[in-house]
C-alpha cells in the first residue's frame, strides 16, 4: 500500500501495540491529537489510554519513566515533540538510558525506543529544527538510525521496538510527508546495515535521513551531465554499517557525506575519518562533507540557504580533484565513457 | 546566598482554591477582595490595552491563516492576563514572555512589527530586549524562569530596582526547569513574580493531566513563597495582584506564583486542530467570561468610558492592525548574511569562510570555496594558496 | 493516564514541621503518635538490621581510608532511615538507592561484597536489581526517582502488586528530576514513598541553601500528595511510616513524600573534609539522638532485648565485617573483556574489533588491529584483506 | 612561581574577582569548601558570599541564571561538579547559552564561562569521568577551550572570563595537581590558538587535555627510536586553529588525534576530517586516531585500559605506513637520519 512516512510510522506503532501487549506509547500531545506530526493518530482510540497516552510536560520524567517500565519488561515508545526539546531528558538518555545494560553486566537491558522528529525544511521557528544526531551518535550504548521513507519507516521502527536496547530513532520532519509503497507488515533491509540507493561508479554520496532525497536528486542531474554517483542512504547511524560504505568508496574512489547538521564535529565528521582510515589508497580526494553552517538553525525565510541542496552537493563533487587521472567509470548502473562532463560545466577555473 | 527572611508567615498559608476576583462577569464589583482595586485611569488603560491588543491578536491570526506567518499562537482570551501583568510593570522592570504572549509585548509597548519578527520567520527575535526590558519569546518552556531570576540578581548588585515578571502556561510547569527556577527564587529572595496563565489546556493535554494537585498555586508552598489564584479573564484583578506580588517583591519579601485561571479560546496556534480533543461546548462558558466585555460593563457602568472612549479605543486598534497589515506587506528578505554575523561576537575565520561560500553562491558565481571544501575553515594567513597547493601536488 | 482520586483531602493538608516521633531519646514510647508502632519482633530485626548495618558501615569506611576501596559515602548516624525504609518493604517490592545507601541494601539482603562492588571500583554495579528487588545505586541525583515511577507502572500494568521506596538525599530535591517524578508520581497515582533523608548536609551545602519551604515534607502540596515529616533517628517511627505510606500507595491512594529528619555524622565521603565548612559542635547533639542507642533502650526498657541478643548482634556485625575483609582481601582484578560485552545485547563488530585490540595488547603481542587502525571497526566479512590491500596500494 | 592546575585556575578566578567587580562565581559546593577539586579555594573568605557562593543542586537554573545575570552586565563563571553532572543544563546551554547572541542579532551576549572538570583516570566511579567534548564543541555559539597545565590553566580562564561570548571551560581532571611555572598576571598564547608543544619533522600528534602530557611522554619514547615527533596542544577546540595544525601535518605529513573520550563521533573525527580535507596531498598515511573505546567510561579497575596510553599512541604511529618512501626528517628538534626505526621495532609482521 502506498503510505507517507508518518502513516507507515504510525502503522507500525498500531502493529507493535497489536502483536506485543508489553508496547505502550507515550508521549507530550500523543494521545487524542495523535501527535503534533500526527504519528501516534487513532493509538488511543484503538487501544485505550493504558497503551497510548499523554504525559505532563516533562521530557527528562518520560525517558526516566521509559525507563523504569522497561526495567519491569514494558517496551515503551516515547516521542520528544521536536529534537531541540529532547534537550532536558539528556542526562536520562546518557547516563541511564545508554549505560543501564553495562552498568548491571547485561542484567537489565532497556528496550525504549525514544522517537525525535528532527532536521529542518518545515519553515519551523526556532528550536523546531535542530539536527541532534551527533549528540546521541557519540554516546555508547546507544543505537542511533534514521529512516529516509515510508517503507524503511515502517521496518525500521518495528525492528527498533523488537531491538533488546535502547533506540534513538530519528524521524526526518520534512520526509513525514512524503509517501511511497510500503509492504507492511514485511520488512526491508536488517536495522543496522547501509543501503545502496543508487549505483554508479565515479563517487559515493553517503546520506541519511532527510538528505537521502536530496542525493538521490543530484545524482540525477550528475547522470545528465555524465557522472555516475552511487548514494548509500547510512541507515544505521550507531552502529555504522562499514561493510556497506567501504565496499562503495573502495570501488569508486571519491566520498561526499552530506547532512543537515552544522558540520563542525557533526555526524559526517566521523563518516568521512572512519572512510579515511578505511579507504585512504582508494582515495582520489579528500572525502568531502556537505553539511548545514556551524551556525544556530535558521529562521523560516533563511532555512533553504543554509540545507545542503542539489546545488550545494554537485558543487562539491566538482572539487573531488578529477583533473589528475580521472578516467570514465564502466560500474553497473553508472554511465560508462562519457568524462567528467560535470566538473568542467560547473566550474569556471 | 544567605536569604533575607522577612516575609509574614500568613503568605505561606495554602492558597485558596477560589480565585481572586475584583469585576464579576456582569460589570460589578465584588466586595471584600484581599486586593485593593485598580485606580480608574489604570482601568482605563487596561481595557484600552485589551481592545488593540486583541484586535493585533485577529490580524496576526488572519495573517497567519494566509500564510503570511510562519505560524502564531494566539491569546484570544487570554487579554486579561496579558495586559493585566505587563501593565503592571514598572519601566525599569522586565518582562519574561512566552511564544504565547506577544499581546503582552505589545502592551509593553515593543513594535507589533518587530514582536512579530519570530512568527514570520524573518529572524528568531525582532527588538531590543534592553531597550524595551522584555526578554526575546521563549520557546523551551519553563527555561526562561531561571533567566528571570538572574537577571534580577544583577541588578541587586548593581543596586538597581528592578523585579521581573515571567510569564508560563500551566503545561510549563511540569518541566524540571519550572521546579529549578521557583526554588533559586525564593532561596535568593528574588524580586521575580511568576504569573502562570492556566488556559487550561497545553496544546491538546488538559491540565488535569499536568498536575494533581488541588491548584497550580499550591506549588508555591513547596518553595516558601506566597502563592495566589486570580481570576485571569478579569483586568483589574490580575493587574492588582501582579501589582502587589511586585511590590511585595521589591521591598525584598521575595517572590510570588500567581496562577490566572483563564482559557485558551483559539487552538494552540493556527496549525493545530482542536476538534480531535475538545468539544466546542467547553469553549463556551468561557466566551461568556470575556474579559474585555467585563471591563467594559464595569467602565461604562462606573461613567469611566463612555461610546467616544470606547470608539476611540477600536479606532487605534483598527490602526494598529492596519499598520501590521501593511508594514508585513513589505516583504524584505532578510539578509543572508546576518546567519554569520551574530554567532559570536566576532566572526571566526571559517564561519567567515562559508559567508564567503553562501555569497558567491547566491552571486551565481562559480563556487570558490564552499562548505567542506579542502581548505574551508581555514584562517587567511594560510589561505592563499591553500587551494593552489592541492591541485598540485 | 487519568488518576483514580479517591485520597482522602486530609492527607493533603500542611505537613507539621515536628517531626512523628514513636520513641525519645532516652527510649520511651512518644504518646499520641499518629501511626502504630512496629510490633516488637520487628523492632528487634530493626535494631539487628541497625548494628549489623554500622558494623558494615564502619568497615567499608575502614576499607576506604586503607585505600582498598575507591571511595566509601557513609550513612553512619542515618541507620534508621537505611534500616527503617528497607524494612518496611514487602518481598515483591523494589528500593531505589544512592550511592549513600550501602546499609539500606545490606539490611534488604543484598550481598555485602556486592554492594560494594561499585565503590570497590569493580563495577559500576555489583548484585543482580531483579534477583533482590534493588536498583542499582544511583549517582546523578534524583533521577532514579522517575525510574521507581515506570517500573510500578509497568508492576501494574502485569497486575502485580508491587510498590517502590526511592532514597534521596535533601540536596537532591532541588533537582529538576526530583520535581518531574513527583509529579509523575501523583498523576500517574503510583504506589511510590519518596523518602528524604535530610541529613542536614549536601556535601559542604547546608539544607537552608536547598530551600526556602518551612520543611521539604511541604513540597508534597505541589503535587497533591501528602507529605510527612519524621524523626530519622528514630527507626520505629520511620519504618512506621515509610510502611503506613506503603499501604497506602498499595491501596491505590497515591504517593507520599516522607522527610526524615537526620544526620550525617561522617564527611561526606571519606574523601571530603569537613572542617571546611562545618564546626565538630554542630554534631555534637546528633550523636546523643544515635538511632542505636536509643532503640537499644527502648527494648531494654520493655524487656525485648537482653544482653545475650544484643552480643548475638553485635557478633553477628563482626562476622559480616570479618567476611567482608576477608572476601576483599581476594583482590581479583575484573575481567577486561568485560568492558565490551555488555554495551549492546550483543557485541557489534566495531566493539568486537577494539576487544581484540584489547585483547591483543593484554598477552603483549604485537598490535594488530588496534583502536583507530586502518580497518577498525570493519565487519568480519571486510576484515580479511583490508590490511594488506591498504600496504599494498 | 610554581603552581598546581587547580592553583593556577584559583589564582586566575581571584584576579578576575579583584580587577572586575561584575565576576561573580557560583555552582555546588565552591563556597566554605572551595569546590570539590578546591578551584574555588578560599574565594568566598576574601570576597564575601555575594561574589563566590554555593548554589542548589540544579545545574540547569545555575546556568539558566547564570545566563539571566550576562543579559544584565555580570560575568558569571559557574561550575559543572563533574563532567556528567553538567547533562542537566544541556537544554539551557545549547538552546539559550549558544544562542542568545544570534537570537537577538548581537544584541545581548552571554559572557558566561562554564567550567566542567572533565576526564578521567582519577579513579572515579561511574558518571565522574566522562569526556563531553564532542557535545558542546559540536553546539555553534559555544567557544570550547581546554588548558593542558597550570601556566595555559591561568591564561585561558582568565582570557575565557574576559570573552564577550560563553565559553565551555573543560578543565582535565587528573591534570589538577601537575604543577609547573606560571607567569600570572602575564598571559600564554591567545585563547584560540593552537601550539606546538614540541617540534618534529616526522608526525604530529594532535592533542588537548588530559593527553597532551601524554602524547609529550610517546613523543620522547618515539624519539628514542629515531622517530621525530611534534607535538600540538589544540587548546581551543571550537574555533579550531587550522591554520597551525595544517601548518604542521602539511610538513610532517602524518598526524594521529589522541583523546580519552569514545573514538567513535569524537572530536578527533573532526580533527580527522578537516585535516583530511586540508592536507590531503600531503599526507602519506590516514589520519589516526587513538581514543577511548566505544563503552561507558569504565569503573576505576579497569580505566587504564581504556585510556590512551603511551603504548597506544606509539602503536599508532607505527602504522602510519612508513615503508614506502619514508625518508628521515629533518626539522628542527627531530633526531635527523636516523630512519623508522620505531615502526620496525614495534610491528613483527
Ligand atoms: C521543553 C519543551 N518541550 C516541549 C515543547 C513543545 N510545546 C510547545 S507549546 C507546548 C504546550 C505548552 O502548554 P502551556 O505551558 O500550557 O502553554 P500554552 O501554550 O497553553 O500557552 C508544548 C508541549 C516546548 N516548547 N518546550
Ligand atoms: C546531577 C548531579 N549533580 C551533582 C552531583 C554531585 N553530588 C554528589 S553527592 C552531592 C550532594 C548530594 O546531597 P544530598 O542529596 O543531600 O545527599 P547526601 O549526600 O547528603 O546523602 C552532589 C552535589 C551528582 N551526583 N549528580
Ligand atoms: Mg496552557
Ligand atoms: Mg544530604
Amino acid at each position: 500500500m502506498e503510505l507517507s512516512l508518518a502513516q507507515a510510522l504510525n502503522r507500525a506503532l498500531r502493529d507493535a501495540l497489536r502483536e506485543d501487549p508489553d508496547v505502550v506509547v507515550y508521549g507530550e500531545d500523543v494521545g487524542p491529537l495523535g501527535g503534533v506530526f500526527r504519528v501516534t493518530d487513532g493509538l488511543t482510540a484503538e487501544f485505550g489510554e493504558e497503551r497510548c497516552f499523554d504525559a505532563p510536560i516533562a521530557e527528562s520524567g518520560i525517558v526516566g519513566t521509559a525507563i523504569g517500565m522497561a526495567m519491569n519488561g514494558l517496551r515503551p515508545v516515547v516521542e520528544m515533540q521536536f529534537d531541540a526539546f529532547g534537550y532536558p531528558a539528556f542526562q536520562q538518555v546518557v547516563s541511564h538510558l545508554a549505560k543501564m545494560r553495562n552498568r548491571t553486566m547485561g542484567r537489565l537491558g532497556l528496550p525504549v525506543v525514544v522517537r525525535v522528529p528532527y532536521g529542518g525544511g518545515i519553515g519551523g521557528v526556532e528550536h523546531h529544527s535542530d539536527s541532534s544526531e551527533a549528540y546521541y551518535a557519540h554516546t555508547p550504548g546507544l543505537t542511533v538510525v534514521t529512516p529516509a521513507g515510508p517503507a524503511d519507516g515502517y521496518s525500521m521502527l518495528r525492528d527498533a521496538i523488537a531491538l533488546p536496547d535502547p533506540v534513538i530513532f530519528l524521524e526526518p520532519k520534512r520526509l513525514y510527508w512524503s509517501k511511497a509503497e510500503v509492504g507492511a507488515p514485511a520488512r526491508t533491509e536488517a536495522l543496522d546495515r547501509a543501503v545502496v540507493r543508487r549505483a554508479g561508479s565515479d563517487v559515493t554520496l553517503l546520506a541519511y535521513g532527510p538528505t537521502v532525497p536530496t542525493a538521490l536528486e543530484a545524482a540525477e542531474a550528475a547522470h545528465a551531465d555524465g557522472c555516475a554517483v552511487e548514494v548509500v542512504d547510512l541507515r544505521s547511524l550507531a552502529p555504522f554499517d562499514d561493510a556497506t560504505v567501504t565496499a562503495s568508496v573502495r570501488r569508486t574512489g571519491r566520498a561526499v557525506v552530506v547532512h543537515e547538521a552544522s558540520t563542525f564535529g557533526g555526524y559526517g565528521a566521523e563518516v568521512a575519518a572512519r572512510v579515511t582510515e578505511q579507504c585512504f589508497h582508494y582515495l582520489e580526494a579528500p572525502v568531502l562533507r556537505v553539511g548545514g553552517f556551524d551556525i544556530p538553525y535558521p529562521p523560516p525565510k533563511l532555512e533553504h540557504l543554509h540545507l545542503p541542496g542539489v546545488d550545494r552537493i554537485l558543487d562539491a563533487i566538482a572539487r573531488l580533484q578529477w583533473e589528475s587521472g580521472w578516467t570514465p567509470g564502466a560500474a553497473p548502473g553508472g554511465p560508462a565513457g562519457a568524462g567528467p562532463a560535470l566538473p568542467a560545466a560547473r566550474s569556471t577555473s | 546566598m544567605e536569604r533575607i527572611d522577612d516575609r509574614p508567615e500568613a503568605r505561606l498559608a495554602l492558597p485558596s482554591a477560589e480565585p481572586i476576583r475584583l469585576v464579576d462577569r456582569s460589570g460589578g464589583r465584588v466586595p471584600g477582595a484581599p486586593v485593593p482595586a485598580p485606580d480608574p485611569q489604570t482601568l482605563a488603560r487596561l481595557l484600552r490595552a485589551m481592545v488593540v491588543g486583541r484586535r493585533f491578536d485577529r490580524q496576526a491570526g488572519a495573517l497567519a491563516r494566509q500564510g503570511r506567518l510562519a505560524v502564531y499562537p494566539s491569546s484570544f482570551g487570554q487579554e486579561a492576563c496579558q495586559v493585566g501583568g505587563a501593565l503592571a510593570l514598572a519601566p525599569a522592570d522586565w518582562l519574561f514572555p512566552t511564544y504565547r504572549d506577544c499581546v503582552s509585548l505589545v502592551a509593553r509597548g515593543v513594535d507589533p512589527v518587530e514582536v512579530l519578527t519570530l512568527l514570520r520567520g524573518d529572524w528568531h527575535s525582532g527588538y531590543d530586549p534592553e531597550r524595551h526590558r522584555c526578554a526575546t519569546q521563549c520557546t523551551p518552556l519553563a527555561t526562561n524562569a531561571s533567566h528571570a531570576v538572574g537577571l534580577t540578581y544583577a541588578a541587586r548588585r548593581k543596586g538597581e530596582d528592578v523585579a521581573a515578571l515571567v510569564l508560563m502556561g500551566d503545561g510549563a510547569t511540569s518541566e524540571g526547569d519550572a521546579h529549578e527556577a521557583y526554588n533559586f527564587a525564593a532561596l535568593w529572595n528574588a524580586p521575580v513574580v511568576f504569573l502562570i496563565q492556566n488556559n487550561q489546556w497545553a496544546i491538546s493535554v488538559p491540565v488535569r493531566k499536568q498536575s494533581a494537585a488541588p491548584t497550580l498555586a499550591h506549588k508555591a508552598i513547596g518553595y516558601g513563597m506566597p502563592g495566589v489564584r486570580v481570576d485571569g479573564n478579569d483586568a483589574a484583578a490580575v493587574h492588582a495582584v501582579v501589582d502587589q506580588a511586585l511590590a511585595e517583591a521589591r521591598c525584598g519579601h521575595g517572590p510570588t506564583i500567581i496562577e490566572a485561571m483563564t482559557y485558551r479560546l483559539d487552538p494552540h496556534t493556527n496549525s493545530d486542530a482542536p476538534q480531535r480533543y475538545r468539544d466546542d461546548d467547553e469553549s463556551e462558558p468561557w466566551r461568556e467570561r470575556d474579559p474585555i466585555d467585563r471591563l467594559t460593563a464595569l467602565l461604562r457602568a462606573e461613567g469611566m468610558v463612555d461610546d467616544a472612549a470606547l470608539a476611540a479605543m477600536a479606532e487605534e486598534g483598527e490602526r494598529l492592525a492596519a499598520q501590521v497589515r501593511d508594514r508585513l506587506a513589505e516583504d524584505e528578505a532578510p539578509d543572508p548574511e546576518s546567519l554569520f554575523a551574530h554567532v559570536y561576537a566576532t566572526v571566526p575565520h571559517a564561519l567567515a569562510r562559508q559567508r564567503a561560500t553562501l555569497r558567491d553562491e547566491l552571486r551565481g558565481e562559480p563556487d570558490e570555496g564552499p562548505l567542506g571544501e579542502p581548505g574551508a575553515g581555514l584562517p587567511a594567513e594560510l589561505r592563499g594558496g591553500a587551494h593552489d597547493e592541492l591541485k598540485e601536488v
